[in-house]
């Protein structure tokens, strides 16, 4: 599928040739998109509701199904980021720092998810549309977190300067996770009262596949969201970079304009 | 050689803090701004919340901590701010104090500042809240251990914004969120010294100076770098 | 808003919980896919395509 | 011997600006050399390059045998930077802020004391806060420092400016005692009259990069007012 000459077989196959799309990427993305209807088939409708017990939560399981996974994505991303963030303090390369900015952005969105979905799954649990869950708060604490992280970003004009920066606050971010995690848990845990208890249903059987599914399919949701979004992130560094032998010209140029002198 | 770069670290933060201590000496703004902010606080939650005392009282333990959490966010922008005019960074990277030296330094100075907020804040409640402890050797180390963990996590932050054009702005989305599990455990280990029920107070109280050594560790790491580019 | 989303929970069944976290999580990572996507053309024109290591096959 | 500042092509970036682009330098233990060339033309960041302030990004740099493109913080000990800016702490005294710095870098209190009685600063002035002082009399405080912290390379950004007669005959003074004492000089100045007399050869910046150099006396028709 080479589309080296737009035109030749222009139609929805061909890759569009400024975008950040690879044949690779475009394998996976087609495999995605047939995974995702049958996930959708198998967590809607091929699975059963939770039945069995008073406590049973009926079709209300189903959004384990992708509360779960999502959060599942959302810490990786996170993780990646403290990994990248290492890497780049070590190597200095900006491949590394760019991987770090990408997947903090890729993993906000699934954060954003993860208290979305938690907070419907919450609010048949709990009646409210926020409960002091410690999972949720100190997931809610984590976005704020990494939302400093990007705007810390935007706020830096100098790549080498930004790069390092963030790459100081990535690691030490990560940190921060299960730190505050813990500290919302034993203070939950101390308040803790009868109404408001975690549902863990007993999932076996096509439920517990549709829940695997859905975490492979995250992952996979996330690497492929990984590549396009990393590779924007490379070319807007690229394109930032472009301009120094411009730069370096024009500098020296200032020096040949002003060379009458000698 | 570990031995000697640790007295040099030592004696350089001695330094340091001796020339903050010495310049709120000069100026008075944590006396004539800072204190006077923290006891407003007091005075606005009890506007916010009830001038019944019985509400207040029950809240003592984290509208002081919260009244805390708010000064210290100015005492971290004081402190970086009389260290980015005219110069003075670019100073402070040639001095050839070792940047550890300059974390501690500057951590302590905070932490100093945020004592004597809090020892009037301890009397404001007294006074306006009519709340007074019962464990006072808890309060006095839940104090302690707190502000090691505010101002060290004050100082790695603080000097992360410094150079920035929206330090302001962004120093608390930042430093908010990481020293939550601090207000957390300073709030429950003092709802345990006003309650008399100290037993849980202490645990609490330990996970305070764990956060503290965590990012007193933090800093000695990560300051140099952070300085470098702010 | 709340009072609306209530309104709405009151009237609906389990069902609608599992859809509107569905619609949410498929809408959101569609929508953010496409934004990376068109991004990163609008971005891509700027750099000549031997830059984009990826874009030769 | 090797000389004390040594630039080959060197670049340096300011966010994506640069500042210097291509400088060749060379100054030898005990010259004063002086930097000359129009607002912009990079000299501040030359200096600021050669106190390990400033990244050197493309090309070879070394300062008193510190390579500056591997380690530039291992030269900061060894140099002393005049910049614009005075480095002082506005609501601490005269005395104050050169005993600190002086004692940050490891000098001695008696350094300091010297150093302050060498350009005036030990009278009254000593313990006046630094926010009550005038341009000048800043400039003679961050003068006083760096001849405290005694360092092997001097870096002084547009010394003269600001300073009264006897102000700018002090720093002439000072740089000729450096030298007198084993130091090197590098400065900027758009003062040519005052500065050429001091130094042993000027050096051209235009465009970020360097004009060969040669005496001072020979360049005197690029003499440029801005």
């Amino acid at each position: 599928m080479t589309s080296s000459t737009p035109g030749q077989r222009a139609g929805r196959f061909d890759m569009h040739p400024d975008g950040t799309a690879s044949h690779g990427s475009r394998v996976l993305g087609s495999i995605l998109l047939i995974a995702v209807a049958i996930f959708l088939i198998v967590a809607l409708v091929a699975s059963p509701p939770d039945g069995a017990g008073a406590d049973a939560m009926g079709d209300m399981v189903r959004i384990m199904y992708v509360h779960v996974p999502v959060a599942i994505a959302c810490y990786t991303a996170f993780m990646v980021t403290a990994f990248a963030s290492a890497m780049y303090l070590w190597k200095r390369t900006e491949g590394w720092d760019c991987l770090a900015a990408a997947s903090v952005e890729v993993g906000i969105v699934f954060t954003v998810l993860t208290l979305a979905t938690g907070s419907i799954w919450g609010h048949t649990a709990w009646g409210t549309w926020w409960e002091w869950d410690p999972r949720l708060t100190s997931t809610a604490l984590m976005f704020v977190m990494y939302l400093g992280y990007l705007a810390l970003r935007r706020a830096v004009v100098d790549p080498q300067s930004r790069a390092k920066q963030a790459a100081v606050l990535g690691l030490i971010s990560f940190i921060n996770v299960p730190i505050v995690h813990y500290s919302v848990d034993w203070w939950r845990s101390l308040h803790q009262t009868a109404t408001i208890g975690r549902l863990d249903p007993t999932i076996d059987g096509l439920k517990l596949f549709a829940l695997l599914f859905g975490m492979v399919l995250a992952l996979l949701l996330y690497a492929w969201l990984m590549l396009h979004r990393f590779r924007l992130q490379w070319v807007e560094t690229q394109v930032e970079a472009k301009g120094l032998d411009t730069a370096l010209a024009e500098r020296r140029a200032e020096a040949v304009a002003d060379g009458g002198v000698r | 050689m570990t031995n000697t770069t640790l007295r040099s670290v030592i004696s350089d933060a001695r330094l340091v803090a001796g020339k903050d201590l010495r310049l709120e000496w000069r100026s008075r703004v944590t006396l004539n701004q800072l204190l006077p902010f923290a006891l407003l606080v007091l005075v606005l939650f009890a506007f916010a919340l009830d001038p019944d005392r019985s509400v207040l009282k029950d809240a003592t333990p984290g509208l002081f901590w919260l009244a805390v959490l708010f000064s210290t966010l100015l005492a971290i922008q004081r402190a970086f701010a009389v260290e980015t005019v005219d110069g003075i960074i670019d100073a402070l990277r040639i001095s050839g104090l070792d940047p550890a030296g300059i974390f501690l330094g500057k951590a302590a100075g905070i932490a100093l500042h945020l004592l004597v907020v809090e020892a009037a804040l301890l009397v404001g409640v007294t006074v306006m809240y009519g709340a007074s402890p019962s464990g006072l050797l808890l309060v006095v180390a839940t104090s302690i251990a707190a502000t090691a963990g505010l101002a060290a996590a004050g100082a790695v932050y603080g000097v992360l914004a410094a150079g920035l054009r929206v330090r302001d702005t962004l120093l608390p989305i930042l430093w908010l969120p990481v020293v939550a599990p601090l207000l957390i455990g300073a709030t429950q280990a003092f709802g345990s010294a006003y309650e008399k029920s100290s037993g849980a107070g202490w645990r609490w109280c330990g996970l305070l100076g764990a956060f503290a050594v965590l990012y007193t560790a933090i800093g000695f790491v990560a300051f140099e770098p952070l300085l470098e580019e702010s | 808003m709340i009072a609306v989303l209530n309104a709405m929970v009151l009237a609906a069944s389990d069902w609608s919980y599992v859809a509107g976290a569905y619609i949410i999580v498929v809408g959101v990572l569609a929508t953010y896919s496409a934004a990376v996507i068109i991004r990163g053309r609008k971005v891509g024109k700027q750099l000549p395509a031997k830059d984009r290591r990826w874009s030769s096959e | 011997m090797d000389p004390v500042v040594r630039f080959r092509a060197a670049v340096c970036l300011l966010g994506r600006f640069p500042a210097l682009a291509g400088v060749d330098l060379d100054v030898n233990a005990g010259e004063i050399v002086l930097l000359q060339g129009p607002n912009g033309a990079g000299k501040t960041t030359l200096l600021r390059a050669c106190a390990g302030l400033v990244k050197v990004a493309q090309g070879e740099a070394s300062v008193l045998g510190v390579n500056l493109v591997d380690d530039p913080k291992a030269v900061r000990p060894l140099v002393g930077l005049l910049g614009h800016a005075t480095g002082l702490y506005d609501d601490l005294s005269v005395s104050e802020n050169i005993r600190f710095w002086t004692r940050a870098g490891g000098a001695s209190l008696t350094d300091a004391d010297n150093a302050m009685a060498r350009l005036g600063l030990d009278g009254r002035l000593a313990s006046v806060p630094v926010a009550r002082l005038s341009a000048g009399q800043r400039r003679r405080s961050a003068l006083a420092v760096l001849l405290a912290r005694r360092p092997r390379l001097w870096l002084l950004d547009e010394p003269h400016a600001a300073l009264d007669q006897a102000g700018r005959d002090l720093v002439d003074s000072l740089m000729v005692d450096a030298v007198n004492a084993g130091a090197t000089v590098l400065f900027a100045s758009h003062e040519l009259d005052r500065a050429q007399e001091v130094a042993d050869r000027s050096v051209h910046v235009v465009g970020g990069t360097t004009q060969p150099s040669g005496n001072v006396g020979h360049t005197s028709e690029a003499v440029e007012v801005d």
